[in-house]
C-alpha cells in the first residue's frame, strides 16, 4: 500500500470476490500483497473506530438522536468477516450495525446523513442509526428487534437457493439474540434445508446488561449450533485476521454446498450499550482486560513490529481518517431534511406490476 | 360455468400462480404431504414437487420471517399459516418487519409476500383456534388486507395479491372452505381494490365481509320480506378500506349495520362506523349500529358459540331498529 | 407533597409492593443489573436481591408465558416487557393463554398478572421502536388495559392491578418517564376503573390518555384563549372502556375530539367514536373528530417523527373545526 | 388386585406419592404388591383406550365435535409417568391430553362431559377436548397452541420453587412443538434458573402430517435438551414400565433439586392426527409395525405370561371400564347445557380481592 488516501472499499462492481484488491476465496491464507491486505484490514478498522467516535461526540451535540449503539472494540468481526464475502452476498445485521454498514463498502457519507436522518442518508434518513439499509450492497439492515433478522436471513438463503445462486447470506447477531425462540427456529429452518446462511455470533458476553452467564445455562454458543448439526467454531474476535481466515473458510464450505455455518467471535464492547447506559452491570476493571486486546491496537502493533506497516503509514490511515470522517460531516451536515408532505412515502410501493389477467380454467 | 368450493378455486388459483410464475412457492406447516390443514394444498407436492410446496417445522416466526427474506430477495412466496391464532408467533415478523422494511429502507426493498390464513369461529374449535383477528392486522400501514368471501374472489385474489409489490394478508373463513357453488370456467384474477355491492337496496346498508356475508345475505332475505329493502356491502378489502363505495351506499340508505366477527370493542367496524360519522355524519338518519362478537373467548359448545358470534336474527334486528322498528 | 418523577412513581409503586406482598415480584429483560431500559427498576435488585428481581434472557414469549404460571402458581409477578413492539414476540402468551385461561378452565383458574410496557413515540426511535399498539390489546376479552398519563397514576395504578384477579396490562408512554411533578406523601392505591375529567369545561370534550394527555391539556389552554372551553378527559383504562364518564362529558358539551397516539385507522378512538354514535347518537351536535397518528411506521428524523404523531396545532384544529371554526 | 372394580386413581388428597398403592418413590423397581401395580398400569391404559375409541364414536355422532386429537397408541406414556408424579406436582399438556386427564386422576365422567361441552365437565364444557383443567389435580390444561404450554409450566416451576415447595411441574409436548421457539426459550430458562420442570417429550414421529425428519435437522431430540446442559434421556414410550422408571428417576433427580429434566419417549399414534386427517403421508404398513408393539397388548401379554395376570383379569378389567365408560357417557347425556345468558361468565373473575390502599411514603 503505497497512497494511503485510497480509499479501500469492497469492490461492489466485480462479479467474484477476486479483484486484485482482496484475498483470492480458494486460499486461507493471505497470497496476494498481502501488506496491502493487511493494511486495509487496519484502515477500515479505524475507519469504523473514528467514525464512531465522531457519532458519540455528535450524539451529545444532538445531532443524531434516537438509540446509538457503538461497535467500538468489536471491529475485527466485522471488517474480517467482511473480506471473506462476495458482492452478491447477502448481509443481515443488527441495530449495531455501523461497522457492518462500512466494512460492507457503504459510502460514510451516506451513513452519516442517515445517523442525522438526512434525506441523502443510505435509508433517505427513514431509519437512522438502528436501520441501516442499502441495496446496492444487498445490506438487508440494520434491525432493531434483537433476532429479528435471523428469519429474513432464512429466507434470503432460500432465494438463492432456489434461484440457484452460488450465494451465502452472512447474518450478524449478538449472543443476546441467541436466547430469542428465532435463533432456534432459524437455524434449525436453515439445517433442515441445507440453507447457504453464515450464522454470526458477535458475542460481547453481555446483552445490554446482562452477562451471558446470567443469560444462557450453556454459554459455550457453538454447542448449541451444533445440536442442529450445524457445524461450529469459535474464534477469537479481537483478531482480525483470526476471523477473516475463518470466516473464508466457513463460506467456502457453504459454497460448496454443505448447509449453513454458524461462528461464534468472543469480543467485547468498550463503550455503553447505548447513549443511555451507565454500566452499573460491570466493572471497569473488566473494560480495562479487554481493551488491552483492542483490535486496532494490537493489529496495528503487530503490522509495525513485523515490517508489514510502518508508523508512518499508520498515521497516514489515521489522516485519511480523518478527513473521510470530516467530509462526511460535512456532506450530512449539507444534507436536506425530507419535506414534511412526503410523510406518508414509502410505505407502499408507488406502482404495482403490470397486472395480467389469467385465464387459466379451474379444474 | 363449473361447479366448485372455496377450497377447491383457492387451491386452483395457488396451482395457476406456481404455473404462471417461477418464482412463486408455497410453505407452510403441512402444505405437502398432509395436503393443508383445511386440504387446500392437497396434490399440489405431487404435481409441483417439494421445492414448490414447502412443509415448515412448526416455528410460525420463522418461517413467515423467511417469507419476507425470500420475496427480498426476489422470489413471490405464498406462505400459508393454519389459523390467525397461531400467527400471532408471527406477529412480530409481519409487523416489525413485514410491514417496516420498505418504509425503514427509505423505499430500496419492497416485499411482495402473500400470507394465506384462515379465520373465524363456526366449527366448534373454542378459544385458542376461532379468533377473528384481520381487523387488528388491518390496523398496520405497510400492509394490505382481503378476505375473499365468495368463490370468485377466492379464485381471483391471489393472483393479484402476488403482483402486489407489498405484503398482502388474505383472510380465509373457516366456514367457508366447503362453500358450493358457479365459477366461470375462464375465471380471472380480480382487483383487490374495490367493495362490491352483492345485494343493492335503498332503506339500510349491511355492511360486512368475509365469513359473515352469507349471513348478512340471509338477513337481507328476511327484511326484504318485511318491507326493508337492504343493502349488502361485501368489503373484501379491509386495508385499505373502501370508503367511496361504502360512503356512496350509506348516502343513498342513510342508514348502516355493521356486521364483523371480530369482538366488538375495537374492531374493524369500530373503523367503518368512526370514518362514517366523520365524513357522513349529515348524511345520517340513525346512529350506526355493529353486529360483533360477544367479548368473550370463544367457547366450545355450539350453542354458546352461535351465541358468541353474529347471527341473522342479530342482523335483523340490527336493521330494523336503525329504522325505527321495534322486532 | 414531595417532587418526584413518573419514573420514580413506578419505582416507588413497585417497591411498595414487593415489601407488602411477598407473593410479588417482578421479572423481564435487564430489571436487575441494568437498572431497567427505562432506569425504572434502578436500586431494586440491591434492595430486594435476585430472587424478587429476575433479570430474564431475551425470550419474550417465554418470560411472558413464565409470569402466567407463576401466577397461576400462586404468585403475583410483575412482568416487564421493555416496549409494546417486542411485546408482539409474546402475544401468543398474552392473548392465547393469559387471556383465556380463565374462560376455557370454567372459571377454575384466574391469572392475577401485571405485565408492564413502554409504548409511544417521541424519541426517534424509529419504526421498531415507537409504536402504540395498546389500542390492539385493549380489543381482547380477559385482560384489563390501563395507561397511566399522571404521577398519581403511576404511583397508584401498580397495586390495584396487582390486586386484580386477572390480567392487568400497564402501559406506560416513554416520553412520560422524565415528567416531573407533585405527589402526596401519602399518594396510594387508585381505583383502575374510572375515566377522570382532567380539566372541566363546557364546549367540546377532548377525550385521550396516556402519552397524549399533555399535549391536549396544552391545546385546551391555547382553546381556552380563543374562548373554546374544552373538557379534557383522560381514560385511563383501556379496557374496559368508562363509558360513562365520556358519555357525561359529550352530553354536556355535544362535541368529542378524541386524541390516539396509535395510527388512525382501527385505534382505540374508533371504538370510542363508534361507542358514542351508538349510544348517544342524538346528543352529538357535531362530528366526532379524531386526531391520530398517521398511517405510517414512525420515521426516524424529528420533524417527521413529529408530524407522524399527534401535535396540540393538530388537537386545536379539530376541536375548532367541530365548533364550526375554522382556523 | 383382586377386585377389579376398584377403580385405581391417583391418590390426589395424600402428601406424598407413597401411597400404599404405588411405588415408593425412592425404588427404582416395583416393590410393593408388584402385581396390583403392574395391573393398575394395564387397567389405566385400557381405560384411556376405551375412553378414546368411544369418544371416536361419539364423534362419528355428532356428540363430540371441534377437533378431536387421539392417544391412542401412545397411553404406556401418559400412564406409566402420571406414576412417578405426586398430588401436588404440576401438569401441563396439550389438545391431545385425555389420557393424561384420565391417568391423572380426571374423573372420565367429568372428562367425558366435558367433549360434550355440557356445564357438568371439568372446564364446565367452555373448553372441550383439547382444554382440559382441573384445579383439584393441579392440571393446567389443555392447550391448543403448540409450544404453548412450555412457557406456563416454566413459570409453575418458578412458583414453587419461589414457594419453597417440593413439587415438580411435568409438562408433556410433542415433537412437533420442539421445533417452536419457545421450546428453546423454556428450556433455557428452566435450566438457567434450575427450576422443577420436567419435559416430557411425546415424539411420536409426527406432527400432524409431517415427519420428524422433515421438522429436525438433528432427529436425535436428546441432544437438544444435551445443549442447554439439561439431563436427558431417550425412552421406549411403548413399554409402561420403562416410562415409569425413568420418570421416577426424573422426579427423584428434580427434588433432589438439580434442576430440569427432560425425556424423549418413542412413540407412536395410531389414528389420525384428527377427524379430519386422511393420513396421506404415511405407509399403513408403517402403522402395522408400531401396532405390533401396542403398549397395552403387550403390557398384557407381559403380566399374563409372566403371571402377574390372568387372562380372567385382563377381562375383569376390560367389563370395569366397559362399565365406566357406559355411565360416563350416561353423565354426559345427562348433562346440561350452560344456559345463554351466561355467554360471558368466566371471562373475568367476578370479585377482586380486597383492596387494602396502601399508605407508604414514596421516597
Ligand atoms: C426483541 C427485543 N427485545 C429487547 C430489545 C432491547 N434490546 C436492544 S439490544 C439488547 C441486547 C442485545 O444483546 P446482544 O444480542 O448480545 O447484542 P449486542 O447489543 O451485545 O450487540 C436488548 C435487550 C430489543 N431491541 N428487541
Ligand atoms: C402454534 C401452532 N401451530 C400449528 C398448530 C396446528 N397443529 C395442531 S397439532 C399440530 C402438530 C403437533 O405435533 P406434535 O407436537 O408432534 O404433537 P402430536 O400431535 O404429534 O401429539 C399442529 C401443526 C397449532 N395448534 N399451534
Ligand atoms: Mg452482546
Ligand atoms: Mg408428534
Amino acid at each position: 500500500m503505497t497512497d494511503a488516501k485510497v480509499r479501500l472499499k469492497p469492490d461492489t462492481t466485480s462479479e467474484t470476490n477476486t479483484a486484485s484488491d482482496r484475498i483470492a476465496p480458494s486460499d486461507r491464507s493471505v497470497r496476494l500483497q498481502p501488506d496491502e491486505h493487511r493494511t486495509r484490514l487496519l484502515h477500515e478498522m479505524i475507519r469504523i473506530r473514528r467514525f464512531e467516535e465522531k457519532c458519540a461526540e455528535l450524539y451529545s451535540a444532538g445531532k443524531i438522536r434516537g438509540f446509538l449503539h457503538l461497535y467500538i472494540g468489536e471491529e475485527a468481526v466485522a471488517v474480517g468477516s467482511m473480506q471473506a464475502l462476495s458482492p452478491q452476498d447477502a448481509i443481515v445485521a443488527t441495530y449495531r450495525e455501523h461497522g457492518h454498514a462500512l466494512a460492507r463498502g457503504i459510502s460514510m457519507n451516506a451513513l452519516m446523513a442517515e445517523m442525522y436522518g438526512k434525506h441523502e442518508g443510505c435509508s433517505r434518513g427513514r431509519g437512522g442509526s438502528m436501520h441501516v439499509f442499502d441495496a446496492k450492497t444487498r445490506f438487508y439492515g440494520g434491525n432493531a428487534i434483537v433476532g429479528g433478522g435471523l428469519p429474513l436471513a432464512v429466507g434470503l438463503a432460500l432465494a438463492d437457493a432456489l434461484q440457484h445462486r452460488p450465494h451465502v447470506t452472512a447474518c450478524y447477531f449478538g449472543d443476546g439474540a441467541v436466547a430469542e425462540g428465532e435463533f432456534h427456529e432459524s437455524l434449525n429452518l436453515a439445517a433442515l434445508w441445507k440453507l447457504p446462511v453464515l450464522f454470526l455470533c458477535e458475542n460481547n458476553l453481555y446483552a445490554m446488561g446482562t452477562h451471558i452467564e446470567r443469560a444462557q445455562s450453556q454459554t459455550d454458543l457453538k454447542a448449541k449450533a451444533q445440536s442442529y448439526l450445524i457445524a461450529a467454531e469459535t474464534v477469537d474476535g479481537m483478531d482480525v485476521m483470526a476471523v477473516e481466515v475463518a470466516t473464508r473458510r466457513a463460506t467456502e464450505r457453504i459454497r460448496r454446498g454443505e448447509g449453513p455455518m454458524f461462528i461464534e467471535f468472543r469480543t467485547y464492547r468498550f463503550r455503553a450499550h447505548s447513549m443511555f447506559d451507565a454500566e452499573l452491570y460491570r466493572d471497569k476493571s473488566e473494560v480495562e482486560v479487554w481493551k488491552a486486546r483492542d483490535p486496532i491496537a494490537t493489529f496495528s502493533a503487530t503490522l509495525t513490529s513485523g515490517g508489514q506497516a510502518s508508523d508512518v503509514l499508520v498515521s497516514a490511515i489515521e489522516d485519511t481518517v480523518t478527513e473521510e470522517v470530516a467530509e462526511a460531516v460535512a456532506f450530512a451536515e449539507a444534507g436536506t431534511w425530507e419535506p414534511v408532505e412526503d410523510l406518508l412515502h414509502d410505505v407502499y410501493t408507488p406502482a404495482r406490476e403490470a397486472h395480467t389477467a389469467p385465464a387459466v380454467e379451474v379444474k | 360455468m363449473i361447479t366448485t368450493t372455496y377450497r377447491e378455486a383457492i387451491r386452483a388459483a395457488i396451482r395457476e400462480a406456481l404455473t404462471k410464475d417461477a418464482r412463486v412457492f408455497l410453505m407452510g406447516e403441512d402444505v405437502g404431504r398432509y395436503g393443508g390443514a383445511y386440504g387446500v394444498s392437497k396434490g399440489l407436492l405431487a404435481e409441483f414437487g417439494p421445492d414448490r410446496i414447502r412443509d415448515t417445522p412448526l416455528s410460525e416466526s420463522t418461517f413467515v420471517g423467511a417469507g419476507i427474506g425470500a420475496a427480498l430477495g426476489g422470489m413471490r412466496p405464498i406462505v400459508e399459516v393454519m389459523t390467525v391464532n397461531f400467527s400471532l408467533l408471527a406477529l412480530d415478523q409481519i409487523v416489525n418487519n413485514a410491514a417496516t422494511i420498505r418504509h425503514m429502507s427509505g423505499g430500496q426493498f419492497s416485499i411482495p409476500l402473500v400470507i394465506r390464513m384462515a379465520t373465524g369461529a363456526g366449527r366448534q374449535l373454542a378459544a385458542q383456534h376461532a379468533h377473528s383477528l384481520e381487523g387488528w392486522y388491518a390496523h398496520v400501514p405497510g400492509i394490505r388486507v382481503v378476505a375473499p368471501a365468495t368463490l370468485d374472489d377466492a379464485r381471483g385474489m391471489l393472483w393479484t395479491a402476488l403482483e402486489d409489490p407489498d405484503p398482502v394478508l388474505i383472510f380465509e373463513h373457516q366456514t367457508l372452505y366447503n362453500m358450493e357453488g358457479q365459477l366461470a370456467n375462464n375465471a380471472q384474477a380480480v382487483d383487490l381494490d374495490r367493495a362490491a355491492v352483492r345485494r343493492p337496496g335503498k332503506d339500510v346498508s349491511l355492511i360486512t365481509y368475509g365469513g359473515t356475508l352469507g349471513k348478512t345475505l340471509q338477513a337481507a332475505e328476511t327484511l326484504a320480506g318485511e318491507g326493508i329493502d337492504a343493502e349488502v356491502i361485501d368489503l373484501r378489502t379491509l386495508r385499505p378500506l373502501d370508503m367511496p363505495t361504502i360512503a356512496a351506499s350509506v348516502k343513498k340508505t342513510r342508514r348502516a349495520v355493521i356486521v364483523d366477527e371480530g369482538w366488538r370493542s375495537g374492531s374493524l367496524s369500530a373503523e367503518i362506523s368512526a370514518r362514517l360519522v366523520e365524513q357522513h355524519f349529515y348524511d345520517l338518519d340513525a346512529p350506526i349500529a355493529r353486529v360483533c362478537s360477544a367479548e368473550v373467548p370463544i367457547p366450545y359448545p355450539k350453542h354458546l358459540e352461535d351465541a358468541a358470534i353474529p347471527q341473522p336474527p342479530a342482523i335483523i334486528a340490527a336493521a330494523r331498529e336503525t329504522m325505527g322498528r321495534r322486532g
